[in-house]
């Protein structure tokens, strides 16, 4: 009963952030110039033209009341305004005019959001995909060897090195590859727009981007596995463990590592969320056609559709992980699975 | 006959520091079991990782240790491996903590046993032993499932399944409450009575060492300082440390209450607080306090007595307005503070009525300094709060003036407890709350706290509600004692009447557990 | 010499040519747009007609060439001068103008001016087909130029034509002030005129000499008319490619039309890649060949492309601008002394240096080339920081202006150009914010920002240009700008066909926009690109026309 | 006292040296950050009146260098000071009255950050411009949420203390338990999380100069040094390299003073 009721409180709230998030984005985007009909009908439109199809459109209604239409256009409980085909602007969508989870047209590409997304959403985890799947073990790896003998030589080379890539902006690390290993190497492709006709293999196109990400990833987790690691072997049950007479490894592996998980399972669940609907800069400077890309190049054109989409993907997202994250700490920690 | 454990002169430091311990010699022989006893800071734990070989950052810079009469002095990690859990086993302080919480009891005894020939069945007869009543049960819980006798309990299977030569039990009841103290005791001293294992038990109570070892040797200041059998140590006491710490040990056999009583300066009438349950906790909700009724005199000394989560502290908090009562009453000298915060208390109210707490590491904020802490209190009881003010009242706690220029940091834990009581008497209060001031103490710095407290309350004549788990601390303040269980009273009198005739059974085990120390 | 071509204007420039008043460009791009073949033209100066190498051009294979992929369902309201490479390989415009700066029919076959100017009779080429199969006549010319300059579709061809094509009228429809909203209309009836199922006549209201050229502005292409205006995947058109993918803002697949009337194609399939159009990206796929040419090439990254092995430098000098336009309705750029004190206060050969290098040439403010036909040579405007601040304080400002200028994030030599402004403008007492905006935000501000940089694409004639962006109220008029003096002017000199006649008039438009205009310009920029060199047939062209049926893919 | 770690003396070193540059930037840069040497435009590389060389501009890199350290120690603590200043109190309101006050601010905590920050800056500077006050803003909207939950978990760990309880029980008001009582005794991970996220807002700024939404041109800002020196990378390294330098060391120093102060409050 209480459960229920637990989620029910979680889910309201959910909502209510996705409703607060996509309301406050909708208000923001009053402040940019240009409207939704002039962003339809192009920079050269005449006048004439936008006050029609604004009017048609209803865009001098009351921000409250165009906010209500793209949410009932969500809902499925209206029709897409824009789907009318009396308006000529030859948008259609094969779904239909009126369905649950309508997010409308993208302004900027003319077409259904859904698909545009859809294209890149795979795209992007791949992306992640590869790059999570490197940094974990990467990661682990380095911060146990690391937090196992705090203040060693091991731990010092480490932690340095992580500390300098963890300060490299993205943007550096994405030129300064690209300049080894394109301009002077010519190694790797310098764009990965994964193109079917490329002349370079997708692998040798995610190399830089999913190394641009590992790097600034990694670093990171690196370093909280190695604060997690340092802090377990100090407590109390791993000196129990030791004084059993268990060898180093044994130790380290059965009483460390599991114990020193929990705390780097958040923030590599949290670079999981950033890599699917944050990695605007390096995507950007790959050209890869991902989330982030299409993130950047819709909220500078000022496709609200398409950029409440995104942000409703991004919370969802977030609120995937972080049930995943609620999931992994009740596996690795016995004492939450029995507080729920 | 060889000795299991010989140490010769052994001094330890850390670091560059100063030793540690210095020139300590030990003998244990088979099954023979000594207690080593002294405060904080002593050097008892010291020896016992240097047994182990398990200094850390320390080394040992000077004598030997012999186990069977090999030296294992500064012996290689891979060589000291082998003897840890095979010859040598330990037993800590804070027992959940010394289990991994993520790994099942079983695979972490079956961890200990895995030199035995059959561990399964080792485990099972050590469990029984242990006083497991279902030792499959208890195979297949987490750490924190198990309550904290349980969880030293099986930390000592664990120790026992090595079948040791040397058993190291350092501290092992610290932080239990009185009666769960009792039932690991008991099964440390058929242990140590069994004599399989030799037994090296480390303790800052000299009561419980007297219950489980024969032999004891008293430390201070990282020597030994006396060692003999228990029985001689405790009635002739050869050193001035050893007699001043047998001196700080609660006596007395209570005060008599006052003729005719005193006129009542609060009564708590039917006083109940009830939590419910969090949206987690599966459980029901909890009466901290049920219908608690009972009344303190002007001036008198009440003692509240129960373990922790008996609702004595429940009932301090609403009588100082950190919390309110859902039901009942509180009269305080004719005003209703039950359902009074203490933020919507005249301020004259709060004057009369402060607590002293018991965390010593937090009752200070660790941010100020100790002038400002005492002057602070004085304005708000509406008096001048200059530096001779505070001076008084720092001499009103035997601390010396420049006390007000520390930071609560730079004193000990006794010295914190003084402030604080200072804090509490410095707007001459009608009543102040000691809620279990002295447990967190050594037990010289208990007595002094206690000693101090009597004092205070004799010269400003201030009634004292005087929160503890030991009867046997109250003894010698206590007009009248309270004993609460469970959020109940069950039974209150004047102290000379309960500590004769316990009337309930709780009393009875309460008062057995404290009991020790005087009858030998 | 033989005269193919009747028209007495001919004559006039044939003999202005030959007095020496006339250069050979100037000549055989006037020669061809009063009807005459680029042939007979060629001829007629004695020279060779440019030929391009047929016979070696290999066949087969995938071009891959960098792009914006932009959404291009409606060619008529494209917008940049990169929306058609993607179009207009499927549908063709009926002119098209070569990089040698002379228009040659295309969908038509031949024109015919009247002497006056004001009658333009236009020849359908026969024989073209559509995918379809249908063939091409002039019911598709008809409802395509009927289109294009209505209000309701909104295409930029509307401004061009609309001084000699249209009328401007009070519609019934009031706007938000209650004024009635202006609209269009063909100035007559029968301004656009079937004669037979070949050709079409257009009456203009004025005399207008470049039509033809007109026909080739980049939204003018033609649709099929069952296709209702919309172009997308397998559209109709008469191309040599059909459209086979388009994936905005990712990429757009072009195959080959193995019926097409014309040359070619060669390829097989054209992909164009949109790499984001970061100027860097652009760079990296070309130096690891992932694409075998780029649309452009900022010149910027020129020097580090031309060490590649691999690739080829394109270039083309052109009138590609980017015109600092002060929008007149704003304070202070109402007044004409403090529009001519920006210009005073700047020296554009150090502007040009710090932002472009040996890739521009400086421009001296009024928006007409010297490679344009009519540029009148008139005397440098020099820099003078003191006449600058005297203007200003004439203009009542003695302390100087602050303002705001607004340009867009990229290319980046939008930003060099303004630091190198704003820092010459300080001495001047004119301070000035630089707004950097993304790109499309731009485009939602252009014609109502105060001060801000819009790039100009190249035009043939200078007439065009300014005629698009500075006669009283057409669409594209981003300064607000309305002088009837410059208008009249204006529509004076696009009526001369006389070359000598015209740089007189052109000579005082210039110089009143010198002195009063809204403008501020300092450069005229090349054209840059790199093709891989197996490429063949590539040629820079000065307002980035690709054609793809005339390349070819080496493979070896 | 003990003595300070490595991590916090060179940390704390490169954050005091640049320090010492931004405030005496007239005094050591040898030209205006702003003033364009055209006559260097075409040769960028170092020379002896320019020892690291122009900007594609043929501004003066060491001037630029200069002044962008000015600009950082303007921006990062007025960004970071607003951030925490708005996230501290509502995190400290949340934290001590709990309740709705708490959960009023969780929910708007929630909302903020359930925006993928760059849209959150995206929209915000396109709408209101690229200006000192809108990063401000945009910082301030980002990273109070998250400074509002540390600060609010101090709080709940700090508010059970005795001498909380004692100062409650004294009945001292809200504000001076809060400020008085509280606020010295949360500093430590409040301090450690400021000098981290003054790292991330160093590169933040640049992120946003790089993706041409950046301070308003000429400031001199390091992270649009680079944009501007990126096209030019292989040709002249020193345009985009030095101001990334100098990025990446301001946010190593931060990194490192926050891991000495970890340690320290640890």
């Amino acid at each position: 009963m209480k459960l229920a009721l637990f989620v029910l409180r979680r889910l309201g709230q959910t909502l209510f952030t996705m409703l607060a998030a996509s309301f406050l984005l909708f208000a923001l985007t009053e402040f940019q110039p240009g409207t939704v009909a002039s962003k339809i009908l192009g920079p050269y439109a005449v006048e004439t033209q936008v006050a029609l199809l604004s009017e048609k459109l209803g865009l001098d209604d009351p921000l409250l009341t165009r906010y209500a239409r793209w949410l009932g256009t969500l809902a499925g409980v209206i029709e897409n305004p824009l789907s009318d085909p009396a308006l000529g602007l030859g948008l259609s969508d094969p779904r239909g005019t009126q369905y649950v989870g309508n997010f409308g047209f993208s302004l900027m590409q003319k077409e259904p959001v859904a698909d545009v997304i859809a294209d890149r959403l795979g795209n992007t985890v791949l992306l992640t995909v590869w790059a999570i799947g490197l940094t974990i073990p990467l990661s682990l790896l380095l911060g146990t060897l690391a937090g196992m003998r705090p203040g060693s030589l091991a731990d010092r080379a480490i932690s340095t090195t992580t500390v300098i890539l963890t300060s490299l902006p993205e943007f550096v690390t994405a030129v300064v590859l690209l300049l080894i290993f394109t301009a002077w190497l010519g190694w790797l492709p310098g764009t990965s727009p994964l193109d079917p006709g490329d002349r370079w293999s997708l692998g040798a196109q995610l190399v830089m981007p999913v190394t641009v990400l590992v790097i600034a990833s990694s670093a990171y987790v690196t370093r909280i596995v190695r604060a997690s690691v340092a802090d377990t072997i100090g407590k109390d049950h791993v000196r129990t463990a030791t004084l059993k007479g268990l060898s180093p490894a044994r130790v380290i592996w059965s009483h460390v590592l599991r114990n020193a998980m929990i705390a780097p399972v958040t923030v590599i669940l949290l670079q999981i969320n950033w890599i699917l609907t944050g990695v605007v800069v390096v995507e950007a400077i790959f050209a890869y056609p991902g989330i982030g890309s299409l993130m950047l190049r819709a909220a500078l054109f000022g496709d609200i559709f398409t950029v409440q989409a995104l942000t409703l993907l991004a919370l969802a997202v977030a609120i995937v992980t972080q049930f995943l994250g609620d999931l992994l700490y009740a596996a690795l920690d016995p004492r939450i699975r029995a507080g729920t | 006959m060889t000795a299991v454990l010989d140490i010769a002169g052994l001094s330890v430091a850390y670091g560059a520091g100063p030793e540690v311990v210095s020139g300590v010699d030990l003998r244990i022989g088979p099954g023979e079991s000594l207690g080593l006893v002294g405060e904080s800071g002593s050097g008892k734990s010291t020896v016992a990782m240097a047994v182990m070989g398990h200094l850390g950052p320390g080394r040992v810079t000077s004598g030997r240790i012999l186990l069977d009469g090999a030296d294992i002095t500064g012996l290689a990690e891979p060589a000291m491996r082998r003897l840890r859990g095979d010859r040598l086993a330990m037993v800590y302080q804070d027992p959940i903590g010394a289990l991994n919480p993520t790994m099942r009891v079983g695979r972490q005894l079956a961890e200990a046993a895995r030199r035995r020939d059959d561990p399964a069945r080792a485990i099972r007869e050590v469990l029984t032993r242990t006083r497991f009543p279902d030792p499959e049960r208890i195979l297949r819980r987490w750490p924190h499932e198990l309550s904290g006798g349980q969880a030293q309990r099986i930390v000592i299977a664990m120790a026992l399944l090595a079948r040791p030569r040397l058993l190291i039990l350092d501290e092992p009841t610290t932080g239990l409450d009185v009666t769960v103290e009792a039932e690991v005791t008991d099964l440390v001293a058929e242990i140590a009575a069994a004599g399989e294992s030799a037994l090296l038990y480390i303790s800052h109570d000299l009561n419980l060492i007297a219950k489980v070892t024969l032999r004891v040797g008293v430390m201070q200041e990282g020597r030994i300082v006396e060692e003999g059998p228990v029985g001689e140590v405790l009635a002739t006491p050869q050193h001035p440390y050893t007699r001043h710490l047998l001196d700080c040990l609660p006596r007395g056999i209570g005060k008599t209450a006052r003729e005719g009583g005193t006129p009542p300066l609060v009564r708590l009438d039917r006083l109940t607080r009830v939590f419910s349950g969090g949206l987690f906790s599966k459980g029901p909700e909890v009466r901290a306090a049920d219908g608690v009724s009972f009344h303190i005199g002007r001036g008198e000394t009440v003692a509240l007595i129960g373990e922790s989560g008996s609702g004595k502290s429940t009932v301090a908090r609403i009588l100082i307005g950190l919390d309110t009562a859902d039901g009942g009453t509180v009269d305080f000298d004719g005003q209703a503070i039950a359902q009074l915060p203490a933020g919507a208390r005249p301020r004259d109210l709060i004057r009369r009525i402060r607590i002293v707490f018991q965390n010593p590491d937090g009752t200070l904020n660790p941010a100020h300094r100790v002038g400002r802490i005492l002057a602070r209190a004085l304005k708000r009881a509406g008096k001048p709060r200059d530096a001779a003010s505070v001076e008084a009242l720092l001499a009103l706690v035997r601390l010396p003036p420049e006390t007000a220029r520390r930071r609560p940091a730079a004193l000990s834990g006794g010295q914190r407890q003084r402030v604080a009581i200072a804090r509490a008497f410095a707007g001459t209060p009608d009543l102040v709350i000691a809620d279990e001031p002295t447990s967190a103490l050594d037990v010289s710095v208990q007595a002094a706290i206690v000693d101090l407290m009597g004092d205070v309350q004799q010269a400003s004549g201030t009634a004292v509600l005087f929160i503890s788990h030991d009867l046997a601390l109250v003894r010698s303040i206590a007009d009248r004692v309270v004993v609460l269980y469970q959020g109940k009273i069950v039974e209150e009198g004047p102290a000379a009447e309960i500590f004769a005739a316990p009337q309930h059974a709780y009393t009875k085990t309460l008062l057995a557990a404290a009991a020790h120390a005087l009858t030998r | 010499m033989p005269k193919p071509n009747s028209h007495p204007k001919v004559d006039e420039i044939d003999a202005a040519f030959r007095a020496g008043r006339m250069d050979r460009r100037a000549f055989l791009r006037t020669a061809t747009l009063l009807g005459t073949s680029a042939a007979a033209a060629y001829a007629m100066v004695g020279l060779p007609m440019p030929a391009r190498a047929q016979g070696a051009m290999p066949h087969g294979g995938t071009l891959r060439v960098e792009t914006t992929v932009y959404d291009v369902s409606s060619p008529p309201t494209a917008s940049t001068t990169a929306h058609p490479i993607i179009y207009s390989n499927v549908v063709e415009h009926l002119t098209r103008v070569g990089t040698d700066n002379v228009t040659r029919p295309h969908l038509l076959e031949s024109w015919e001016p009247s002497d006056d100017l004001r009658s333009w009779t236009l020849r359908v080429r026969p024989g073209v087909t559509w995918h379809s199969g249908r063939t091409f006549t002039a019911d598709d010319v008809i409802w395509n130029l009927t289109r294009l300059v209505s209000d309701e579709v909104g295409s930029s061809t509307l401004g061009l034509m609309k001084g000699y094509l249209l009328t401007e009228y009070e519609s019934d429809e009031l706007d938000d002030d209650g004024n009635p909203r202006r609209a269009h209309r063909l100035w007559r009836e029968d301004a656009i005129e079937k004669l037979d199922d070949m050709t079409v006549r257009l009456n203009l209201k004025e005399a207008q000499l470049a039509v033809p050229e007109h026909l080739n502005h980049y939204p003018a292409v033609m649709l099929d008319p069952d296709d209702g205006g919309v172009f997308g995947v397998e559209a109709n058109g008469t191309g040599p490619f059909t459209l086979a993918e388009i994936d905005p803002g990712r990429r757009a697949v072009l195959v080959a039309n193995p019926d097409y009337w014309g040359e070619g194609p060669y390829l097989d399939r054209v992909e164009l890649v949109d790499v984001g159009g970061n100027d860097q990206a652009i760079m990296n796929a070309l130096i690891s060949g992932q694409v075998h040419g780029a649309f452009q090439v900022q010149p910027e990254l020129a020097p580090i492309l031309a060490n590649q092995e691999h690739l080829q430098l394109h270039e083309a000098t052109t009138a590609d601008t980017a015109i600092t336009r002060m929008n007149v309705t704003h304070k202070p750029f109402d007044d004409p002394r403090v529009r001519k004190a920006f210009r005073l206060a700047l020296d554009a050969e150090k502007a040009v240096a710090v932002a472009f290098g040996p890739y521009a040439a400086p421009a001296e403010h009024h928006h007409v080339a010297p490679i344009h036909p009519e540029y009148a040579d008139l005397p440098p405007m020099t820099r003078d920081v003191e006449a600058a601040r005297a203007l200003l304080a004439e203009a009542g400002y003695p302390d100087g202006v602050d303002v705001e200028l607004t340009i867009q994030q990229n290319p980046p030599h939008h930003l060099r150009s303004a630091t190198a402004m704003q820092e010459m403008w300080r001495d001047a007492g004119i301070r000035a914010e630089i707004n950097v905006v993304p790109n499309p935000q731009y485009w939602d501000v252009w014609t109502t920002a105060p001060l801000g940089t819009t790039v100009w694409a190249h035009r043939p004639l200078g007439v065009i240009n300014l005629s698009l962006a500075y006669r009283s109220g057409v669409p594209w008029n981003e300064s607000a700008y309305a002088n009837p003096d410059f208008d009249a002017l204006l529509t004076q000199a696009e009526a001369l066909p006389d070359p000598d006649e015209r740089r007189e008039v052109m000579a005082q438009i210039q110089a009143l926009l010198q002195e009063d205009g809204p403008i501020i310009q300092t450069y005229w920029r090349k054209l840059l690109t790199f093709y891989d060199k197996r490429v063949k047939g590539f040629e820079m062209h000065p307002t980035y026309a690709v054609a793809f049926n005339e390349m070819g893919l080496d493979e070896g | 006292m003990t003595r300070p770690s490595g991590a916090i003396l060179i940390g704390g070193g490169i954050l005091l040296l640049w320090g010492i540059v931004a405030l005496f930037a007239p005094l050591l840069s040898p030209w205006s950050p702003t003033e364009i040497d055209f006559a260097a435009a075409a040769n960028p590389g170092p020379s002896a009146a320019h020892p690291l060389g122009t900007d594609p501009v043929g501004r003066d890199m060491l001037a630029r260098l200069i002044y962008g350290a000015r600009t950082t120690y303007i921006v990062v603590p007025l960004a970071i000071g607003s951030a925490f200043l708005t996230g501290g109190i509502a995190g400290m309101l949340a934290g001590w009255y709990g309740g709705w006050v708490d959960s009023l601010v969780s929910r708007i905590s929630d909302v903020l950050l359930s925006f993928p920050a760059l849209v959150l800056y995206i929209v915000l500077i396109t709408a209101f411009g690229p200006s000192v006050t809108n990063i401000v803003v945009a910082v301030t909207l980002a990273y109070a949420p998250g400074m509002a939950r540390l600060m609010r978990g101090q709080v709940l760990s700090v508010k059970r203390a005795e001498y909380v309880q004692a100062a409650q029980a004294a009945g001292e008001p809200a504000p001076y338990i809060m400020v008085v009582e509280i606020l010295p005794n949360v500093g430590g991970p409040l301090i450690v999380d400021l000098c981290l996220r003054a790292g991330y807002t160093v590169i933040l700024i640049g992120t946003l100069g790089f993706l041409g939404l950046g301070l308003p041109p000429p400031t001199p800002d390091w992270g649009g040094m680079v944009v501007e020196g990126v096209p030019f990378l292989p040709l002249h390294p020193h345009m985009a390299l030095l101001p990334a330098a100098a990025v990446t060391s301001v946010v190593v120093a931060c990194n490192l003073l926050a891991d000495g102060l970890r340690e320290r409050t640890a």
